[in-house]
């Protein structure tokens, strides 16, 4: 029992810190540079198919990761040089109206390219086994080799945001964008630079998950309002932050939907509690995020 | 000027009422059934952007009430065959949508009343959780449908000897009750009341330091705006005879979201036009090409990048001189900034 | 002795570690004008946000013509007649003049949701007249706020809090950013408010304002108060000297 | 040669013109100073010469180059300092942060500006936002300092000072000057900085009314009467 | 003879448009081999997009129905679209012939006079599943299934039929990504075989996880048919490997017409054919036969519908007929999932005994249809 509830939890921290490699991305660019955007699904769906494809013509997932990953990453900065970039000073509603139409056109390209059916990536040899870690109790390697990277990427992020120059002028430039200019910091090249950085990291979600889950047209929406959730439970712009509030959705996640029908099914009649179960643990994590919100409105790690 | 803009009305107001003649003469009750449809929608976009553009509240959980509105008409033709629930069901008009419209009203209280002490993406984000609850609450709850949600035998009743079954006497009675809407908005934003809301909208922290508790006018507007949504959802679902949960879905509030920016948020026509534009776009799109997703996008981004008031900021463009602005919407900052 | 319009009494506030208020005693008389002075980060807006109600202290009360106000919102505060100015200007930017002092006074006149009484608009009416006359903003009331210069801007932010007919105006550095040229009328227009029933507290920089326009002086320095006296007893005082006023 | 110089720079806003035809100068070594009623075009200008308004007519020259149009960064970093109206510090770093985001190497170092401004050492791992308001205006002179721009632009730095501190930053001014540092000042103090400049400009609606020295300006107060009405 | 018209609605675009597509290229293709006429009728098909929400459905209906004047409506692969859409098609007395799973109303109480359904019952593959865990001996089976109104009849299915103990059930819900919790489940339950009721990409990402945590070289999976057909196979990879299913369908099946459309299909539309291609170009070959049979007077509503209750075609399925609730009766076959000699994944039949044969759905009873 106590094993099941120790799996039960690696599993919450597994997919919060799935949902954390979304959320980075979504944090730096929504929190950072002040701007909402929808289209961070549509750079994780096309990542994973650019990754897929890859692997699938080389043979080499990792290679297949290092180039769509790099991929990726141009075409985010392409799309913020032609268009996104003059969004900055609109307001948020403008923000995503744009990226929804890119949303739209994204998700129209890719079934046109790929086609409706969904497509695959093998999980690489080296880490398709389990892994034991306590008596006989094993565990997915590749899913540790995901909490490894989320928990590194948390790490880099936090370092380049707080301790670096280009850290200080990425928030200098969000609050106050002429005046970093003025101050002699190339805002233009460094949000640009930046959204690169958002969108490698959309395309590292969308290899490192793309093993896991299902890679298909519209792959992104499913996942982008848990990231934004994510992103708005830890205070928007904070990475420390969106770890906190992956961590936690995913622990509430996986807890929710372990012990919320076991509880039920104590007192209430099978069909009942089995139905009721699984909407309670449906709404768990919006219902985390209203209270995390009716305590601290402006997220945990709010300024 | 004033007698040219009441000619104006009485055109538009003329071609209201002759449209369903006209519909037929061209071949199709579809087209009153399309016509009734986005006056709905009209009304909806409009209460949201009741909320948007005069007060600055961007909430993505309209669906919510929009939903209630037509889970409230549908439950209640419901429980006229099989009386489960508290209440007796009824298929009349004059309980049924006043019934929609005070709950989805109570849920906008509730809501709102948690969902208010947050600003700016907060305040996005967490209506949005409210609208997803709703949404997984019906989607799950078997009595009243699940997810294949409620099929209403008949349209409300409302007597007079007036049939709503009839595609035609319905498109007039929504006619009515929209333009009735709208009156009442126009009513609000004009009165004092209006101009407190402008005066939240843009700074809020002085209005509270100028006496106004503005939670609680934010909550009374917010309750306006669930309100009618309720009632143009439980119009939708007598449109229908059919009320889905999706109608709670991300995407329908989504929906309302993109109508009123389209039109434009400040502009008070702004949600009626956003709503006429969006209807039609996904109408005819799909007729024209293929690939109309991809013109729909393209579409939505060129209106937003080149005329960014919205559409009912074309008509300013042939009036002000160049370089002359219309005020944008909040900018909402996630940053508040520190005050004297 | 004058009726006490405002008693503050052991009034803390600390961020972290730092104490912004510290256990400040603090009155103003009736009809006076009482000048807050003291160095940059000497806690002057801390104290007037708590005094307005914006800002909730740590320690001590408030209480405002005899009752406590200690605990009660922004909002009741201004209804009691206890208003505050910003020290960045904070009028509503896209509405015209007419409307921003039409919030203000319906407030006052609690007429938001007469929607129907045709009295109370023509009230409103002359009431915002009255004010935009007093401000001398009375031939730009259809003006946007936005397109005001910035001292009539700055009008407008006291006219906001005139509105209410406050018994106690909280003006935080009213004269900053004017020009030289504009800072003799706005003296004689602060002087001119004080009168029957309105007390002022000012906080300013300005000494030569100061010094004209107070009845009384307190110097604030660390979040204490460290000095209070009439102008000449605060020009004279070596302490003030050291802390503030420089020489 | 002339570290800066404008010629019949016209700017504005949208529809409405500010500025019709500035001319002036700053050399090497020289304290400067734009004076002029609210509203006149002072803040203007110096947006124009660190480019985040782009002028629509006439030159604007710095050390040689033609910086018309430029990219605000670049003008920036070819060694202009500013500080701005309203202070305008990044609210979401952290004092420290302010200061060293964008400092450049030379004579001012982060324990320089501290010794000028104690106070900031001690606030240092406070935010900007939670500063009081002289506080953000110390800090703004301490960060244009940090980049040890060869001209610094000064834009109503005393605003919202306390006296004491105001005499500090003059006293620091000038020993800024001593050291041979081009200024161009602008504050509402007219006593102060004429002990403090070599030359001063008059602006009165976009158009420069009246230029002098110090001397020169002290011996005529109908100028002040006439251009800043006290 | 009248021309024919018919409206096809499906998800034709978004996420979940694979289904739609596939029957929509199955109902095309059998056209074409009626030479673009079905039973000699002049034939248009017009196409609207349901985009998988029946409010869209039920709006496209009206445009079909009150703008196109369609005959017959058809193509719809959701039963909530279904369920929006029939009430008004029956009201408007236009012919619903249903190309996916029907739902249960639509089979027992709510059955209708103008409403067909070709295919399959929901709960009939379940059923059939359960019987063949009963056969093949699974003692403790665990049950993971959508917490929606089809995948709740799914599990009733498997209920009614298996004997064995049920070691657990988990109900996710629809769209659901990460399935780690309920294969922890499972892990703890320890069961001989899961049977999963998932669709889409909730089936790929159930059955890879599953794979990723292990759990497949213990414990089997046992599925109905359409939870690892030609449309999900190739994002599943060898992850699908040996997976037992059932299914009224099968790519192998031996008769000719299914020969036909299997080989054709797969010419045509550069993949190979999944059940909903089956059922789409069933759908056409059941409209060709009742068309033919009404000799012309297809736009009698009492005519067409006694051709089309009495058909005459040959099923891909070999054998089908429709029961009195207009619900088809018909044999469920159990297959596994596994690598054909081209390398690709296919199903095949496991027997060419149906676990079930000749089988109705459990709703006739209900079912009251009076003639018009
Ligand atoms: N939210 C906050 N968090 C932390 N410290 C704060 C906060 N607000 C103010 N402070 C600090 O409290 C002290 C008092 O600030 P306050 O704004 O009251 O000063 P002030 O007397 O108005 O100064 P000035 O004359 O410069 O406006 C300052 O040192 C400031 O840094
Ligand atoms: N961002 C802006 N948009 C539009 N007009 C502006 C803007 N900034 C300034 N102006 C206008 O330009 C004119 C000149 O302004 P500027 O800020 O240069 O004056 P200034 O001489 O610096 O005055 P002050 O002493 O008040 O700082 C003013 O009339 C002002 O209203
Ligand atoms: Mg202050
Ligand atoms: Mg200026």
């Amino acid at each position: 029992m106590l094993l099941f509830l120790f799996e039960q939890l690696l599993n919450g921290v597994q997919f919060g810190l799935m949902l954390f490699l979304l959320s980075a991305g979504l944090t730096l660019v929504f929190g950072i540079m002040n701007m909402i955007n929808l289209a961070h699904g549509s750079l994780y769906m096309i990542g994973a198919y650019l990754i897929a494809t890859l692997t699938l013509t080389t043979g080499s997932f990792l290679f297949g990761l290092v180039a769509g990953v790099a991929l990726t990453a141009a075409i985010g900065i392409l799309l913020e040089m032609s268009l996104l970039r003059r969004l900055y000073d609109k307001d948020h509603l403008t923000q995503v109206l744009v990226t929804f139409g890119i949303i739209l056109i994204a998700n129209q390209a890719v079934q046109e390219i790929w086609g409706a059916q969904p497509i695959m990536i093998s999980t690489p040899d080296l880490l398709s086994s389990s892994v034991p870690l306590i008596g006989d109790f094993e565990y997915p390697g590749f899913r540790l080799f995901i909490i490894a990277v989320g928990l590194l990427i948390a790490g880099l992020l936090a370092l380049l945001i707080k301790k670096t120059r280009v850290g200080m002028w990425i928030r200098a430039g969000a609050s106050d964008r002429e005046m970093a200019c003025a101050m002699g910091a190339n805002i233009n090249l460094v949000f640009s630079l930046v959204f690169g950085l958002g969108a490698a990291l959309c395309a590292i979600a969308g290899g490192l998950l793309g093993p896991l889950l299902s890679i298909n047209v519209g792959m992104g929406e499913s996942i982008l309002i848990l990231a934004f959730v994510v992103v708005v439970i830890g205070g928007i712009g904070s990475v420390q932050g969106a770890l906190a509030g992956a961590l936690l959705v995913g622990m509430v996640d996986a807890l929710g939907r372990t012990m919320i029908p076991m509880v039920l099914r104590g007192f209430l009649e099978q069909g009942l509690a089995d139905s009721l179960a699984s909407t309670l643990s449906a709404v768990s994590i919006y219902l985390l995020m209203a209270l995390v919100l009716y305590w601290k409105p402006q997220g945990l790690f709010s300024r | 000027m004033k007698s040219r803009s009441l000619v104006l009305w009485g055109i538009i107001l003329l071609l209201l009422l002759a449209l369903p003649a006209i519909a037929q003469a061209f071949g199709g009750n579809f087209y009153v059934g399309f016509a009734t449809r986005v006056l709905i929608l009209v009304l909806a976009a409009s209460s949201l952007r009741l909320l948007i553009g005069e007060l600055g509240l961007v909430s993505f959980g309209h669906a919510a009430f929009f939903g209630t509105g037509a889970f409230v008409v549908a439950i209640l033709s419901k429980e006229l065959t099989a009386p489960v629930g508290l209440l007796p069901g009824t298929d009349s008009a004059w309980i049924a949508w006043p019934m929609a419209v005070l709950v989805s009203a109570l849920l906008a209280v509730v809501i709102g009343m948690v969902s208010l002490r947050t600003k700016g993406p907060y305040f996005i984000m967490i209506t949005l959780a409210f609208a997803q609850m709703t949404f997984y609450l019906f989607e799950s709850l078997k009595m009243y449908g699940g997810d294949e949600g409620i099929n209403i035998a008949h349209r409300s009743r409302v007597g007079f000897g007036l049939d709503l079954g009839d595609n035609v006497t319905f498109y007039y009675v929504v006619l009515a009750v929209v333009a009735l809407g709208h009156l009442f908005f126009h009513f609000v934003v004009g009165s004092p009341l209006g101009r407190v809301m402008k005066g939240i909208k843009e700074n809020e922290i002085r209005m509270q330091a100028l006496g106004y508790r503005t939670y609680w006018y934010k909550l009374m507007v917010f309750a306006i705006a669930g309100a009618a949504a309720g009632l143009s959802g439980a119009l939708l679902a007598n449109q229908n005879s059919y009320a889905s949960p999706n109608l709670f879905s991300w995407l329908q509030s989504g929906h309302l979201l993109i109508m009123v920016i389209l039109g434009g948020a400040v502009s008070f026509w702004g949600g009626a036009v956003g709503a006429i534009a969006f209807c039609l776009l996904e109408e005819v799109l799909p007729h024209l090409t293929k690939y109309w997703q991809i013109a729909m996008g393209v579409f939505v981004i060129l209106v937003v990048m080149r005329v960014p008031e919205g559409l009912t900021g074309l008509r300013f463009r042939f009036r002000l001189p160049k370089g002359g602005s219309v005020t944008p919407v909040v900018k909402l900052t996630t940053s508040e900034v520190k005050n004297g | 002795m004058a009726e006490q319009v405002l008693s503050v009494k052991g009034l803390v506030k600390r961020f972290g570690g730092l104490v912004a208020t510290d256990y400040v005693d603090f009155d103003i008389d009736d009809n006076q004008i009482h000048a807050l002075i003291g160095p940059n980060g000497a806690g002057k807006t801390t104290f007037v946000s708590q005094l307005a109600g914006g800002l909730h202290p740590d320690d001590g009360s408030i209480s405002f013509y005899g009752s406590d106000i200690t605990r009660l919102s922004m909002a009741d505060r201004a209804h009691m007649g206890l208003v505050r100015s910003y020290q960045i200007t904070s009028i509503f930017r896209n509405l015209t003049v007419y409307e921003n002092l039409a919030i203000s006074v319906q407030s006052r006149l609690k007429s938001t949701f007469n929607f129907f009484g045709k009295s109370a608009a023509d009230r409103l009416r002359e009431e915002v007249a009255a004010v935009a006359l007093r401000i001398e903003l009375a031939d730009e009331l259809d003006t946007l706020a936005c397109h005001l210069s910035y001292g009539q801007q700055r009008q407008l932010e006291i006219g906001l809090a005139l509105a209410l007919n406050p018994r106690l105006l909280l003006l935080d550095e009213p004269m900053a950013g004017l020009s030289p040229d504009q800072v003799p009328w706005f003296v004689d227009f602060i002087k001119s408010l004080k009168g029957k029933d309105l007390s002022i507290l000012l906080i300013e920089h300005d000494m030569d304002a100061v010094f004209k326009l107070s009845d009384r002086i307190s110097v604030l320095v660390s979040g204490k108060r460290i000095f209070s006296g009439t102008p000449d007893e605060v020009k004279n005082s070596a302490e003030v000297k050291r802390a503030y006023l420089g020489d | 040669m002339s570290l800066l110089k404008l010629t019949s720079v016209e700017a504005g806003y949208g529809a409405s013109q500010v500025l019709f035809g500035i001319d002036f100068q700053i050399n090497e070594g020289e304290v400067v100073t734009l004076l002029g009623r609210n509203g006149m075009g002072k803040s203007t200008t110096i947006k124009t010469i660190c480019g985040l308004l782009k002028p629509r007519r006439g030159s604007v020259r710095f050390n040689g180059a033609e910086v018309a149009g430029m990219a605000t960064e670049r003008i920036s970093r070819m060694g202009i300092g500013l500080v701005p109206e309203g202070r305008r510090i990044f609210p979401n770093l952290t004092v420290y942060e302010n200061l060293v985001a964008f400092a450049r190497p030379g004579k001012w170092t982060l324990e320089h500006a501290y010794k000028l401004f104690p106070v900031l050492e001690k606030r240092k791992d406070n935010m900007g936002f939670q500063l009081s308001g002289g506080e953000q205006q110390m800090l703004a002179i301490a960060r244009a300092l940090l980049t040890n721009a060869r001209l610094l632009l000064i834009d109503e730095a005393t605003e919202g000072l306390a006296p004491l501190i105001r005499q500090e930053i003059w006293r620091c001014l000038h020993e800024v000057k001593k050291e041979g540092q081009s200024i161009l000042v602008i504050d509402k103090y007219v006593q102060n900085l004429i002990d403090l400049a070599d030359r001063h400009y008059f602006i009165e609606n976009g158009r420069i009314g009246w230029t002098g020295s110090s001397e020169q300006l002290s011996e005529q107060p109908e100028i002040w009467e006439r251009y800043l009405g006290v | 003879a009248d021309p024919v018209k018919i409206g096809f609605i499906g998800s034709l675009t978004g996420p979940l448009s694979t289904l739609s597509t596939d029957m929509k290229d199955g109902f095309n293709l059998a056209l074409k081999h009626k030479g673009g006429k079905f039973g000699g009728a002049d034939t248009v098909i017009v196409y609207g997009d349901d985009q998988a929400n029946p409010d869209t459905g039920k709006q496209v209906y009206e445009r079909l129905a009150k703008s196109e004047n369609v005959d017959i409506i058809t193509g719809m692969a959701f039963t909530n679209v279904m369920l929006a859409v029939a009430p008004a098609a029956f009201k408007d007395k236009i012919f619903f012939v249903n190309s996916n799973a029907g739902p249960k109303e639509l089979a027992g109480a709510s059955c209708n006079y103008y409403y067909f359904n070709p295919t399959w019952h929901t709960s009939a593959l379940s059923e059939a599943a359960g019987r063949f865990a009963n056969q093949k001996g699974y003692k403790r089976m665990f049950v993971v299934a959508p917490n929606y109104q089809a995948g709740r009849e799914h599990v009733d299915g498997f209920d009614k039929e298996y004997t064995g103990e049920i070691a657990g059930r988990a109900y996710n819900k629809i769209g659901q990504l990460d399935f780690s919790v309920e294969i922890g489940q499972i892990r703890a339950a320890n069961p001989d075989a899961v049977f999963f009721a998932l669709w889409g990409p909730m089936a790929i990402n159930f059955v890879k996880q599953f794979n990723q945590a292990g759990l497949n070289k213990k414990i089997d999976l046992v599925t109905a048919g359409f939870a690892v057909d030609a449309d999900i196979l190739p994002a599943l990879g060898d992850a699908a490997v040996g997976i037992y299913n059932t299914s009224q369908w099968s790519p192998d099946f031996t008769n000719p017409v299914n020969k036909k459309f299997v080989e054709d299909f797969e010419k045509e539309y550069k993949r190979p054919a999944s059940i909903y291609a089956s059922q789409g170009y069933e759908v056409g070959l059941l409209l060709d036969a009742a068309i033919r049979d009404s000799k012309g007077k297809h736009k009698d509503n009492k005519v067409l519908h006694d051709a089309l209750m009495a058909a005459k075609y040959d099923s891909v399925r070999g054998y089908f007929k429709f029961a009195s609730n207009q619900n088809p009766t018909q044999h469920v076959y159990l297959r596994q999932v596994v690598k054909n000699d081209k390398g690709q994944l296919t199903n095949k039949t496991v027997s060419t005994t149906p676990v079930h044969a000749d089988k109705s759905d459990p709703y006739v009873g209900e079912c009251k249809i009076a003639a018009q």
